[in-house]
């Protein structure tokens, strides 16, 4: 290929206007913002949610995007993360606190996500197929405490 | 006591084709053309790819990267539904997303310095309908044509070469040539050369072929409760495919032959509530359009996927193959430049290159390890072919064999990953990168302290007493 | 045998100790459902092998599983099939956490055993009781293997009576055996059955126990068993069971009810609120989580304010996500 | 103590109140000897009444296991004697069929170690007294183990695998043979296996050794200068023995579908650095001996061996090695090979139709530079270095100066390379490392040690103590609550073992997991 090809062109990238909102976020951790962005492409052009908007979330340093799966539904927090970093659970809960269910993404270098699903309190699992008591799924109590 | 090496395990079906384990030629009497150096460029300290052909060489020989909008191979489409239309088979989305597209479209001019009303003005043009060639005898040329006679000569100037290639780069000239429509000169140099071909490009839809028989509209929220049959795994984990009573129960809607057409990606229908104001532009071309409501318009901020590379897949490619170049604002880096920039914005990447490479270099293709909880996983030829056969976490020594562990392992963490990695068929390896005692530390600001790295590899498993077979109560 | 006339035989070896609590009778577990007798409250004896708290009276296990949720985990041979591993016995190795709060509770003591051998005048007068309680069983087991059979002759010749086939002669027969019988009986010794006692027994030679006080408390209270001893609690207080969970790679099992009927719901994480845990640790947990059906479970204790005892725990569930 | 005792509070004697009457004795004898099978566990806590009863059922059933004592005939059970100062259990009684897996003989009387005890006692076997009373289990537990015998966690591991039927030794280092010794295939000494069943008089008891710290650096019966030599240079005898590399790749062949694309797993690239092993340098074998024997421990990779089988060898006559190098009282003279040589198969190596197949699609795509015109017209060496030049300084031109007008330039080229296996062996500059490597050198850990021989249950009936064998695997013992090893420890560890594995049994609250860290080395895949 010819070198002068691709100097000179900029990226939809750089261009996604709500690369430039995140961005101006004044977030200082880059490599955060941009993992953010990753997420909030998934979320939007992938998984097809709704109303993704990014917020700052001043007390980490850190942007979340908060979004809808569906309309209509709750709106659950993202928190992206670069897949080498640490976290704490005081981060978490500063997260959880803003009172919505959470999705905690983790942002490999080639851009692979996984999501991990938090919430607050103790969630009883789904009963695992095969147990004989799957017949009383629906009896059983979501949350046990709030 | 060695471990046995157990073969790597093929999946049942494979839907594509080897081309070549790496993304450069491997015989000298190949007829080299001149471009064998690909290249990508630092986008806020990744690495992406965004020249189609080398996003589909990087991809298909070797496997490197992962397509920023897919889950593994660039293969998004912006759309899951998709339409005949005369001899186009093209994607639908609804009105609100075209109207987000052209949101973005209309910030990006304007951050381009155009002002609002020329912003707008453009924009308007560019997403006028287009009529399609229903009888279908001829491909885009004729439709170009078509959309030429609707319009303003200025207009059909500048939208030829947009319909030939979408992609946000592309509008960014588009919108230079708009503004300079006066100068009718200038919009003529619109320069064909430099767009990429698209047309008949496989790579709009790769696996459109080789998948054929892979219906499309898999609810991806279905898919992820189906559990694997021969892994303890989700099967979008594991990487198997549905067998077809699992497929049934998924699928929410078949009918279609689910393939993606390979042209025209650059037009999208756009589903529109049919009640609308006659005279209405938009109205005028709802008869031309099956059910009335689907109107083809172009797609004016077109995000054609891009390839992200890891920073040791990038770092590999430059170093070991000499194959890419990077490009950071608009400069190539020399290697060492390279070097030393991932290992500022990745810590330990000296310790996580030195394994990749290591592994590369045995011909195995290495991948983000993440959704496992590791560093690596190894798969012989590529994912398509094999499942990972080991999840490796990396680690680093120096020649007494201890040293600050990058992950500090108790018996619990290593008991879930050592869990968590057998029930999906794969072993867990530990890999130690075994620095020379007497390396300085500058030394590792060069990547040529490869040559004096040592690597021991480990396969952690778990004896099972047959207390444990008996002891299955606990799920 | 009516209880009494048993507590008086056993009362011969404990008399020697002056302590009345020996001569109490620890109900057989399975045979008590009944009454709270105040006997029942007595402390549960916790004793330490190698800085592991143990439970060895199934007594004292059976209790501290009914009425304190501590399940422990048994150690030892069961002794009705001791060359298995699905099923094991006494001892009951139970969690620091879960000797804690007994102890907390005042349900239980600490016990230490303290040698005194050196006395070799009572090692003497022990062995000697011993021996005459080996040689009154030995006795007694003479006389009831004895009983036995002449039931099962007296039986034989009931049944021949109330046969009325008339046939003298057979009982005759069994009639000249059984007078033979108590003439030639003969109980060999190595026939004789003997408990190997599971828990100290009493006639061992050290027999006295000592409680002894916290500040002995064999074990150690970092920060982060602190910090688990506060999850324990809490999650014990809503009810739950909990067992180790190591080989699920988090601190405990929590079950809904008795884990012998019931599957666990959660694996339990417990960490400080600032410790940082590697992203990767978290996935690699939460997959198992996933694969296994159960919640992963951060648990974290406040920090205490001025004056509190008990801090709040804080939980978060990890699950899966169904996002891939 | 004194200052203990004082903190104590009012003592509390609270004996168990489990001891059975002579009645229940006689009765325990016919006992019920089936455990109850555990029923499908529920999931959610419903507080139903069905659900109530099945709990109270399980529970009964629970609390009649856990209650009921041990009963034994008096005629089935060994007595024997608890000795603290040597921490032995001496029989008093002949032993039973245990004898055959476990327990030692002193000067002609039976004794058990502790461990051994103890779990002989829960199993009902063996009646323990100490001061002539008998010991419960809770007094052996408290009594037997002890960080100079074997740890409450070491204990639960032994009891855990033996209750599975595995033969469990305590491991003596000093029965391990040396990677030397291996390497001849020595049998091994009597002396050696047995002396940790027969031992002197007078000397500490055989288990504290093993486990006490002032004595685990005797771990050798050999001399200190003998053994040393040996052990030094083990690791690179490992790498070079071919035949260690061999089983991997040929399970993946054997494994591969015959229609699958060629694959190769090159075990070549994996060791090519280190095969000048069997060379014809016959004529220097004693020179280069002699010198490296004098000036410093063996170093195998130094060593020349003579190519016996090679056509060309010239010399049929070996002189005598070097007697530095051959171990205590082994003589070696001269040797006269010529015989041997013609009873050799010299004849050419057969190859399957599979193998050929395999050589000629190598050949396909190796290039003869004999072929190469330009280089046949070459009529010296030196105008064929200037084309090579010429060539590469050719090729350079299209090289982008980014990448390669700097120091540090790409390892390979694009199009430069022929063939799969080539591009990869040039850019393969790490080198891989042996588990072996260097663990001579380290210090034998303070933290880490092997506790254990274990020998799989099959292998009872055959089972001598006073030839055990290779073992299945051998156990170190951990907390769960403590580290995990680190590559230091493994090394050190697998250093000792010898070539029997090492695996970690780890107890968290007598649950136990067993994990094995075993060498690997990743084949190299060629296609």
């Amino acid at each position: 290929m010819d070198e002068d090809n691709t100097a000179g062109h900029s990226s939809w990238i750089k261009q996604h206007p709500v690369y430039e909102d995140l961005m101006n976020l004044d977030v200082g951790d880059g490599a955060q913002v941009y993992a953010a962005f990753l997420v909030y492409l998934n979320l939007t052009e992938v998984r097809g949610w709704e109303d993704v908007v990014g917020v700052a979330c001043p007390e980490l340093q850190v942007v979340l995007l908060e979004g809808r799966e569906k309309e209509g539904e709750l709106v659950r927090v993202v928190y992206p993360l670069p897949a080498h970093r640490t976290v704490s659970h005081k981060d978490l809960r500063c997260i959880l606190d803003r009172g919505h269910p959470m999705l905690l993404c983790a942002v490999a270098s080639d851009s692979t996500l996984v999501y991990q699903q938090l919430c607050d309190g103790l969630l009883t699992p789904e009963p695992p197929v095969g147990i004989q008591d799957q017949g009383r799924r629906q009896h059983r109590k979501r949350r046990l405490q709030t | 006591m060695e471990a046995v090496f157990q073969a790597p395990k093929r999946r049942s079906k494979v839907y594509e084709s080897f081309e070549s384990p790496l993304p450069v030629p491997i015989t000298k009497e190949a007829s080299l053309p001149q471009s064998l150096i690909y290249k990508a460029e630092v986008i806020n300290q990744h690495v992406i790819v965004r020249e189609p052909d080398h996003i589909q060489a990087l991809y298909g020989k070797g496997y490197f990267g992962k397509g920023v909008l897919s889950r593994s191979r660039p293969e998004h489409s912006i759309s899951d539904r998709w339409e005949n239309i005369g001899d186009k088979y093209l994607p639908v989305i609804p009105l609100s997303k075209y109207q987000k597209h052209m949101t973005w479209a209309h910030s990006a001019l304007l951050s381009q310095g155009l002002d609002e009303e020329v912003a707008s003005q453009v924009l308007q043009k560019l997403t006028l309908p287009v009529e399609l060639n229903l009888r279908g005898e001829h491909s885009e040329e004729h439709v170009e044509e078509q959309v030429g006679h609707q319009k303003s000569p200025e207009l059909a100037s500048f939208q030829a070469p947009s319909s030939d290639s979408l992609s946000q780069d592309q509008l960014m000239e588009d919108v230079a040539a708009a503004e300079d429509i006066n100068d009718e000169r200038k919009d003529l140099e619109c320069p064909e050369a430099k767009i990429p071909r698209r047309q008949g490009d496989p790579l709009y839809d790769p696996l459109a072929e080789l998948y054929s028989q892979e219906p499309e509209q898999v609810d991806p929220n279905a898919l992820a409760k189906v559990k694997c049959k021969r892994h303890d795994d989700w099967i979008v984990h594991c990487g198997c495919r549905l067998d077809e009573s699992q497929m049934m129960s998924v699928l929410f809607k078949s009918g279609s032959e689910g393939f993606y057409p390979s042209a025209a990606r650059g037009y999208v229908l756009v589903e529109e509530p049919s009640e609308e104001d006659s005279g209405d532009p938009i109205h005028d071309n709802i008869s031309k359009v099956r059910t009335g409501r689907l109107v083809c318009r172009i797609n004016p901020f077109n995000m054609m996927e891009y390839l992200q590379l890891s920073y040791e897949e990038a770092f590999f490619l430059v170093y070991a193959l000499g194959c890419l170049s990077v490009y950071y604002d608009g400069e190539p880096l020399s290697v060492l430049q390279v070097w030393q920039m991932f290992c500022s914005v990745q810590s330990n990447f000296e310790t996580t290159y030195a394994a990749y490479h290591y592994f590369r270099s045995k011909g195995w293709v290495p991948k983000s390890g993440i959704k496992y909880g590791t560093d690596l996983l190894l798969y012989r030829k590529g994912p398509p072919f094999y499942h990972a056969s080991y999840s490796v976490v990396v680690e680093r020594v120096d020649e007494s064999f201890q040293g600050t562990p990058l992950r500090p392992f108790s018996w619990r963490s290593l008991a879930a990953l050592s869990r968590t990695t057998g029930n999906v068929s794969k072993e867990l390896m530990l890999c130690y990168v075994i620095m020379p005692s007497d390396m300085k530390t500058e030394e590792t600001s060069t990547p040529e302290f490869l040559k004096r790295v040592k690597v021991q590899e480990l396969i952690v498993s778990r004896w099972i007493s047959s207390r444990e077979r008996t002891e299955q109560d606990d799920l | 045998m009516d209880r009494e006339n048993r507590a008086g035989e056993r009362g011969v070896e404990t008399l020697r100790n002056g302590n009345a609590a020996a001569e109490r009778r620890e109900e057989d577990g399975a045979r008590t459902e009944s009454d709270r007798d105040p006997d029942t409250e007595r402390r549960i004896s916790i004793s330490f092998c190698g800085g592991a708290p143990f439970l060895w009276r199934a007594g004292d296990i059976k209790r501290a599983r009914e009425e304190d949720g501590v399940v422990g985990a048994l150690v030892g041979c069961l002794a009705r099939q001791p060359r298995q591993n699905v099923r094991l016995g006494r001892p009951l190795e139970v969690l620091q956490e879960e000797a804690c709060l007994l102890l907390e509770r005042r349900r239980a003591a600490a016990v230490q055993h303290k040698d005194n051998q050196k006395n070799e005048g009572s090692r003497l007068k022990a062995v000697q009781v011993y021996q005459a309680r080996l040689e009154r069983s030995y006795e007694e087991q003479c006389h009831l293997a004895l009983e036995d059979k002449k039931a099962v002759l007296q039986r034989v010749m009931n049944e021949e009576q109330n046969d009325h086939s008339g046939n003298g002669g057979t009982e005759q027969a069994v009639r000249e055996r059984l007078s033979s019988l108590e003439k030639n009986f003969c109980f060999p010794r190595s026939a004789m059955a003997v408990q190997l006692c599971t828990a100290r027994a009493g006639f061992g030679h050290c027999p006295e126990e000592f409680s002894f006080l916290s500040t002995d408390w064999p074990m150690p209270r970092d920060e982060r068993s602190e910090t688990r001893f506060r999850v324990y609690r809490d999650l014990r207080r809503k009810g739950f069971y909990l067992t180790s969970a190591g080989k699920f790679g988090g601190d405990y099992l929590v079950y809904p009810g008795d884990p012998l009927r019931f599957h666990s719901h959660f694996i339990a994480l417990c960490l400080s609120m600032d410790e940082q845990s590697p992203l990767c640790d978290i996935l690699a947990i939460a997959r198992l989580g996933s694969n296994v059906k159960k919640t992963v479970l951060l648990c974290s204790p406040r920090d205490l304010s001025d004056g509190e005892v008990e801090g709040e725990v804080v939980y978060s569930s990890l699950q899966w996500s169904g996002m891939v | 103590m004194a200052a203990k005792d004082t903190l104590t509070e009012a003592v509390q004697v609270e004996f168990s109140n489990e001891l059975l009457s002579p009645p229940e004795l006689l009765h325990a004898r016919s006992r019920n000897h089936k455990i109850p099978v555990k029923g499908q566990k529920d999931f959610l806590l419903s507080g139903s009444e069905q659900q109530r009863a099945a709990l109270q059922k399980s529970l009964d059933e629970h609390w009649t296991l856990v209650a009921e004592e041990r009963v034994e005939r008096l005629g089935n059970l060994v007595n024997a004697e608890w000795i603290p100062e040597e921490k032995l259990v001496k029989l008093q009684t002949p032993a039973g069929k245990f004898w055959q897996t476990m327990g030692f003989s002193d000067r002609g009387k039976q004794c058990l170690l502790p461990e051994e005890a103890l779990y002989l006692m829960e199993c009902g076997s063996v009646q323990v007294f100490y001061q002539d009373l008998p010991l419960s289990i809770q007094e052996g537990y408290e009594q037997f183990l002890s960080p100079e015998t074997v740890t409450l966690h070491q204990y639960q591991v032994f009891g855990h695998l033996k209750r599975l039927g595995y033969v469990v030794n305590r491991f003596d280092p000093s029965t391990v043979p040396t990677l030397y010794e291996r390497q001849l295939n020595l049998p091994l000494p009597r002396n050696k296996q047995t002396k940790h069943l027969k031992r002197k008089h007078g000397n500490s008891p055989l288990g504290s050794r093993l486990f006490n710290k002032s004595h685990c650096d005797k771990r050798s019966t050999l001399p200190v200068e003998e053994t040393k030599p040996a052990q030094q240079c083990e690791g690179e005898i490992m790498t070079v023995d071919p035949r260690l590399d061999q089983t991997a790749p040929d399970q993946a062949k054997t494994e591969q579908n015959p229609q699958d694309e060629l694959m190769e797993f090159n075990t070549d690239l994996d060791r090519a650095p280190r095969r000048n092993w069997w060379t014809d340098t016959s004529s220097q074998v004693q020179h280069t001996l002699g010198q490296h024997t004098s000036a410093r421990p063996w170093d195998f990779s130094c060593i020349r061996f003579p190519d016996l089988g090679s056509s060309r060898a010239g010399h049929a006559c070996l002189a005598a090695p070097d007697p530095k190098l051959l171990p205590g009282a082994l003589q070696v003279g001269e040797c006269e090979v010529t015989p041997w040589l013609r009873k050799l198969n010299l004849k050419a190596e057969r190859l399957s139709r599979r193998e050929w197949e395999r050589q000629r699609e190598r050949d396909r795509y190796h290039r003869d530079i004999n072929n190469d015109r330009e280089v046949r017209r070459c009529r010296n060496w030196a105008e064929y270095l200037e084309l090579m030049e010429k060539r590469r300084s050719h090729q350079f031109k299209k090289r982008p100066a980014h990448l390669w007008e700097q120091d540090v330039i790409p390892l390979a080229q694009p199009g430069q390379c022929d063939s799969h296996r080539d591009l990869l062996e040039q850019v393969s500059v790490i080198q891989s490392s042996d588990l072996l490597h260097g663990a001579s050198r380290l210090p034998p850990s303070e933290q880490w040690r092997i506790c254990f021989n274990v020998y799989q249950p099959d292998t009872v009936a055959d089972f001598k103590k006073s030839h055990p064998g290779k073992p299945y695997t051998r156990m170190c013992v951990c907390s769960f609550d403590g580290p995990v090893p680190d590559l230091l420890v493994m090394k050190q560890l697998s250093f000792q073992s010898g070539d029997v594995p090492v695996t970690f049994a780890v107890v968290d609250h007598g649950d136990i997991s067993f994990y094995c860290f075993k060498e690997f080395k990743l084949p190299t895949d060629i296609y």
